[in-house]
């Protein structure tokens, strides 16, 4: 029985010895993250499998609009090394293409459909991925991307029930922000242990 | 002028003619099977049933024949069944590759039928056996298997050489063939020999446990109109020799005395029990609807072993009512699901389903059947079981009493699952369009049949009537009965009582139904489906392995029999090589030495 | 014949009425088991009515003529039971045999129909029912057997006058094992809670029932209702002793329905192949055993 | 003092005799109220103790069922998602007349903290007739009772009709179904 620090060791030699990463990132004693150039996941994928790797627990992406990138990210899980891998790359988010998985992790199938029609994320090499998985008839924008709006989208899509001004909201009233600005004050000067 | 050589030489003719006719014209042959097979039913019913059928005119050399309640009995039976069933013949006689064959053998088998029920000879009665098992063993590979012809034929030869041998038996003891005389005369060992062959071939012919194995291969693989023949006619043959040798002879066997029953008929009546267990455990588990109904004979040829091994005139009276009810049964829900198979061509359960949109009075057809095969009132099926209920209570027989239920309310599973997975439930789309109802003349027989088993279920006093008269030829008490009822050893029923009020209650419901508030008509696809949008008639249709929790319990025993024979025939071929290494090898000093030893083993034993 | 019809028919009315009235009393009663305040005494009455005003649906000719036959069959059924001696339709033909197979026409009008709904839930619930028939019933057809060598006759009456000549010498205390077997039964019969595999509400959405609403549900409430006063009857009828009066009989029928109720409301479910191995394993041992002591030794307390 | 001149009854119209039937119908319905119970949310968890010793909803006449074609209420616990209100409309429309729905908790109302999801709708009243909103998030048992007692209260004045309104509204009802939905009755390749 191997102890997880030394269960991390393994994983970082086994990827340093043949591939190029990018950057690595141990989360916690259980947990270890690394980044790929988008050509090496497939290969990664393949050794991690084969050493050990079995179960894909999770496939999905990250939007960083600011970037313009879609950061892929697989994460896998080995049931006689208590540890999970990791595995990401950054894609372009104008042209999002991830080559499928499937071929390696059969499971992946309906992760990659999930994350395209929440990321609109392309898989080519997985037969069906642009089939409808949960959101039935959607008519918009991938909705898990930072620039859909949902607001706007319940707003334009679903009745909103109107309700009669005869209320007011008690954070806007003057006096009552007066107070509360003065209370604030006053505690923030009682902090320092000083008396006004 | 109705003598039974006629009827007879008739048959024969008119199989000839049939033969040429259809050759002619398929349809114009088939047409003449229905008009002599009728001839045969009507003749036979207007005179048998009062005994005034003449059988002393010899137009057969060598042939003769004497009438009897038992035989006419089984006879009317039968040829109704013919007669009925002949119906179909002009739908179905293009199927087949030898259409003049298929006319020419039906009305031969039917001659041999009449022959064996009422020849007063044991050896006619054998060549009339011959005779009907060889008709209808070039009948059935007609079907879907050839195989299925073979061992229909092994089982019948089987049972026939047994009851030839226990013939030879009779007659080196009593010195005649003769029906009547020769088996009650029996004495010692040869009635418990003959008693053992007759009750083989009645085993073999009615297939009844451990002789079971050919009837759904052949019921099965039969051509679609020739089942209702085999199920509801052929295999009465069995219930006669059964007749004679449980009620006729009387082999020397300790009296059980608990049960006050010999300890011969005992254990027939075991072996039906076990037959009827059996066949209703095949029966809940099989998918095609004709096997289904072929293993459902063998729970009922169970019945009939049971109520006749129980030397009660009650139960006799119960088994000769039960051949009667269960082959009118049999008869109807065979030819529904041969109607049903001409419209949509397979018998499959699982490929089957909403039949009864297109085909209502086909469904109703099966409906009363199946009601009087399940032994539910105000059928037929439900007084027969009645009768035998009555005197295995009162015999307090546990062990068979068991059987009998198990198999009573075993007959609701099974006659339910073709009712439930080929008539009801979702109706598929392959079924939409193309199944239409069964042509008109294909309904006659069918609602003639469905009115008798009403009739059988409500007034069948008249019937006990002639089964009396049976009852008493053979030497027993008489079933108790008035215009209404019928008494047993501890009740009385009424069938038409009950018919009655099961009527009024119907109406009562109607009542209630028709004054409420009228329902929304919806479609069958629009059904609860825990809110899914289900799209596909399949998916809503179930069919496949319908009682797949109860057959899971059993289903590791159900090849045990098949197994046995099997096994059987390993070691027959076997001995056989043995045989032949010992007897046949190419040495001539070894056959030289087996002859010199046999021939002193012989001269030992007459000087001996 | 007309006065005995009319008579019948009032067996009928009062069997849906007796029964739905201890019904409700015993919803009250598992209410308090429960800590509960429980429905009124009538609500059973109410849900039934209530039914019967709604709209429904149907699916077909054979959806409805199957629940026609249903409760016809058990109306009938319910109209040859004898209530006291003299309280009867049709004496001399309350026959034991006519209520098990009148039974069950109105059992097969119910499948029929709720296999013609087109639903496979519904199937499947008859498929339950059905097996679950098979497992009870020979267990219970043995034991009464018993009753009926031992008394000599199948008429419901006749075996209760059998008993009370004999210093209410009930069957339920002479054949002790085969009473505990009638007891296991009875609960089979009546859909009660370690053998309620086929209604299974949360499993397969109330099985044959999963169909129908409105006055459908409502006819086969009453069906049911009717179906459980005959079960319960033939219970009082043959194992304790039938009744001399309509008083004696109510209590019975209270007590016999109540125990059971609560019997049944500590139990769990069991799985279908489990009933069938359940009931083919004790309750036919038990009941075999006691048909041979006591036919065969003639041992009867 | 009254006139004890005898005053022939009047003979009743087929509608008075329907509203009489009617009236007597409503007694059953209100006093016996079967719920299918759509509880695909959190205010779900507020039902069984008003199904327990606790509430006692069987005292009331209340129960659960199990298929639409049994029950007369359509209990909508909790937020919708446009996924799940395409099955609440099929399944209300495979209840048998009359039909009652109580919606459980703000989300129904007005869409609650999910008020701005891609998700979850806003106003149940839209797409079908809501007879009894219980507000809260989530309102207590004491209120969810107190909804139901206010919905035999509205049978009782026959104010909870609807269903007769979304068969009279039937178009607009479906229009706004179509706007939210797109098509309520769809395809997946699992049900085929």
């Amino acid at each position: 029985m191997m102890n997880s620090m030394s269960n991390i060791e393994y994983v970082k030699g086994l990827i340093d010895q043949s591939f190029k990463v990018l950057e690595t990132d141990v989360i916690d004693q259980y947990q270890v993250s690394f980044v790929f150039k988008q050509a090496d996941v497939l290969q990664v994928l393949v050794t991690l499998k084969n050493a050990g790797w079995k179960q894909m627990s999770y496939l999905s992406a990250i939007d960083w609009p600011d970037e313009a990138k879609f950061e892929m990210v697989y994460i896998l899980m080995n049931w006689e090394r208590a540890i999970h891998v990791q595995i990401r790359t950054k894609i372009d988010r104008n042209d999002p293409v991830m080559p499928s998985i499937i071929t390696v992790y059969p499971g992946a199938k309906y992760y990659e459909r999930e994350c395209h029609e929440f990321f609109g994320v392309k898989f080519p090499g997985n037969p069906d991925y642009e089939k409808q998985l949960i959101l039935e008839m959607w008519d918009d924008i991938p909705p898990l991307r930072k620039d859909f709006d949902p607001q706007a989208y319940s707003d334009r899509k679903f009745t909103k029930r109107e309700y009669n001004q005869d209320y007011k909201i008690l954070s806007e009233d003057n006096k009552l922000k007066e107070k509360r600005e003065a209370r604030k004050q006053r505690a923030q000067s009682l902090k320092g242990g000083q008396k006004a | 002028m109705a003598s039974i050589e006629f009827l007879i030489l008739l048959l024969v003719a008119s199989s000839l003619i049939a033969y040429l006719l259809t050759k002619v014209n398929s349809f114009l042959g088939s047409v003449f099977t229905i008009f002599a097979s009728m001839f045969v039913f009507v003749s036979l019913a207007a005179y048998g049933f009062n005994a005034t059928l003449v059988t002393d005119v010899l137009y057969l050399p060598g042939f003769t024949f004497g009438y009897t309640y038992l035989g006419a009995f089984f006879a009317i039976i039968v040829a109704f069944v013919y007669a009925m069933v002949s119906f179909f013949h002009p739908y179905f006689i293009d199927h087949y590759k030898y259409k003049n064959a298929y006319n020419m053998l039906f009305l031969l088998s039917l001659a041999g039928v009449l022959g064996a029920f009422f020849t007063d000879n044991f050896l006619q009665l054998f060549f009339f056996f011959e005779l009907i098992v060889w008709s209808t063993m070039f009948l059935i590979p007609l079907g879907k298997s050839k195989s299925a012809a073979v061992s229909y034929f092994a089982y019948s030869a089987a049972g026939s050489f047994a009851m030839l041998f226990g013939i030879f038996v009779m007659r080196a003891q009593v010195g005649s063939f003769d029906m009547t005389l020769g088996l009650s005369s029996l004495t010692g060992t040869n009635a418990i020999i003959v008693y053992v062959s007759f009750l083989i071939a009645a085993f073999a012919k009615l297939g009844v446990f451990p002789l079971h194995l050919w009837l759904p291969i052949a019921h099965g693989n039969a051509p679609h109109p020739f089942s209702p023949v085999l199920s509801g006619a052929l295999v009465k043959l069995g219930a006669f020799v059964a007749v004679l040798a449980l009620i006729r002879i009387t082999p020397a066997s300790g009296l059980i005395t608990a049960i006050n029953l010999p300890f011969a008929h005992y254990i027939v009546a075991i072996l039906g029990a076990m037959s009827i267990v059996f066949g209703t455990l095949m029966a809940i588990r099989e998918d095609d609807a004709k096997k289904l109904l072929a293993y459902s004979s063998m729970s009922h040829g169970g019945y009939i072993i049971v109520a006749f091994s129980l030397l009660d005139s009650v139960a006799y009276a119960g088994g000769f009512y039960h051949i009667l009810a269960h082959a009118l049964a049999s008869a109807g829900a065979f030819m529904a699901i041969a109607a049903v198979a001409r419209q949509t061509g397979t018998t499959k359960m699982s490929e089957l389903g909403g039949i009864i949109h297109k085909m209502p009075i086909t469904y109703i057809v099966y409906l009363v059947a199946i009601i009087s095969m399940a032994g539910i009132p105000p059928m037929g099926g439900f007084i027969s079981k009645w009768l035998i209920f009555q005197a295995v209570i009162d015999k307090g027989l546990i062990f068979i009493a068991v059987a009998l239920f198990f198999g009573s309310i075993g007959s609701f599973l099974y006659v339910f699952r073709p009712l439930a997975a080929l008539f009801l439930g979702q109706e598929l789309p392959q079924f939409k369009k193309t199944v239409k109802e069964a042509p008109i003349l294909m309904l006659i027989p069918m609602v003639i049949i469905t009115l008798l088993n009403i009739y059988t279920g409500v007034l069948p006093n008249q019937l006990f009537g002639f089964i009396n008269r049976i009852i008493g030829e053979l030497g027993f008490a008489p079933l108790v009965t008035s215009t209404f009822e019928i008494n047993g050893y501890n009740g009385i029923i009424n069938p038409a009582l009950i018919a009655g009020i099961f009527g009024f209650g119907v109406v009562i419901a109607f009542i209630i139904f028709i004054s409420l508030k009228k329902s929304k008509q919806v479609t069958l696809m629009e059904t609860y489906t825990a809110a899914n949008f289900i799209h596909t008639e399949e998916l809503l249709h179930y069919s496949v392995d319908f009682y797949a929790p109860l057959e899971r319990l059993y289903a590791k025993y159900i090849h045990i029999m098949t197994n046995f024979f099997d096994s059987l025939a390993n070691k027959v071929k076997e001995l056989g090589r043995l045989s032949k290494y010992v007897f046949m090898s190419k040495y001539v000093e070894v056959a030289i030495f087996w002859i010199v030893a046999i021939t002193a083993f012989l001269l030992w034993g007459e000087i001996l | 014949m007309i006065v005995n019809i009319l008579i019948g028919f009032g067996i009928a009315v009062l069997g849906f009425v007796l029964q739905t009235s201890v019904a409700g009393v015993n919803r009250k009663i598992i209410g308090r088991l429960q800590k509960r305040y429980g429905p009124k005494w009538y609500q059973e009455f109410l849900d039934i009515f209530k039914l019967l005003s709604k709209r429904s649906i149907s699916h077909g000719w054979i959806f409805d003529f199957g629940v026609i036959m249903a409760l016809g069959g058990i109306i009938a059924t319910a109209m040859f039971m004898p209530i006291t001696n003299t309280f009867v339709a049709f004496a001399g033909y309350d026959n034991f045999f006519i209520f098990v197979y009148l039974l069950a026409v109105g059992m097969l009008g119910m499948a029929m129909s709720a296999s013609g709904s087109g639903n496979p839930l519904a199937s499947i619930g008859v498929m339950r029912a059905l097996t679950t028939m098979l497992a009870y019933e020979v267990p219970f057809m043995i034991v009464i057997l018993t009753v009926i060598k031992l008394s000599n006759t199948s008429s419901m009456v006749g075996i209760g006058e059998f008993q009370r000549a004999l210093g209410n010498n009930w069957f339920l205390i002479a054949l002790p094992l085969g009473g505990i077997v009638a007891v296991i039964s009875l609960m089979g019969m009546l859909g009660k809670k370690p053998f309620e595999t086929y209604i299974a509400p949360a499993e397969i959405a109330s099985g044959p029932m999963v169909e129908y609403g409105g006055k459908q549900l409502g006819m086969l409430f009453i069906m049911h209702e009717i179906t459980v006063f005959i079960e319960v009857s033939l219970f009082v009828h043959i194992f304790l002793g039938g009744a001399s009066n309509i008083f004696i009989f109510l209590i019975k029928y209270f007590v016999v329905y109540t125990v059971v109720n609560l019997i049944s409301n500590v139990n769990g479910r069991f799985k279908i192949d489990q009933v069938v191995k359940f009931y083919y394993k004790w309750p036919l041992i038990m009941a075999v055993t006691q048909a041979i002591i006591a036919i065969y030794f003639g041992w009867v307390i | 003092m009254k006139s004890t001149k005898f005053t022939p009854a009047r003979k009743l119209t087929k509608e008075e005799i329907d509203r009489k039937w009617w009236e007597i119908g409503d007694f059953f319905r209100r006093n016996s109220l079967w719920m299918l119970m759509y509880c695909t949310g959190c205010c779900a968890i507020e039902l069984p103790p008003a199904m327990t010793s606790a509430y006692d909803m069987e005292r009331l006449g209340m129960g659960p069922m199990a298929t639409p074609r049994q029950a007369d209420i359509l209990l909508i616990s909790g937020y919708l998602s446009v996924k799940s209100l395409r099955r609440v409309i099929y399944t209300y429309e495979q209840m048998s007349e009359p039909k009652y729905v109580v919606g459980l908790g703000s989300c129904p109302i007005n869409g609650g903290i999910y008020h701005d999801s891609h998700a979850v709708i806003n106003q149940l009243d839209q797409y079908i007739p809501v007879d009894t909103y219980v507000s809260g998030c989530m309102p207590n048992t004491e209120s969810v009772m107190n909804g139901f007692v206010d919905l035999m209260e509205q049978i009782k004045n026959k104010t909870a009709n609807g269903w007769v309104k979304y068969k009279e509204n039937n178009e607009w009802y479906k229009s706004n179904q179509k706007a939210a939905l797109g098509e309520v009755i769809i395809h997946d390749e699992f049900h085929e």
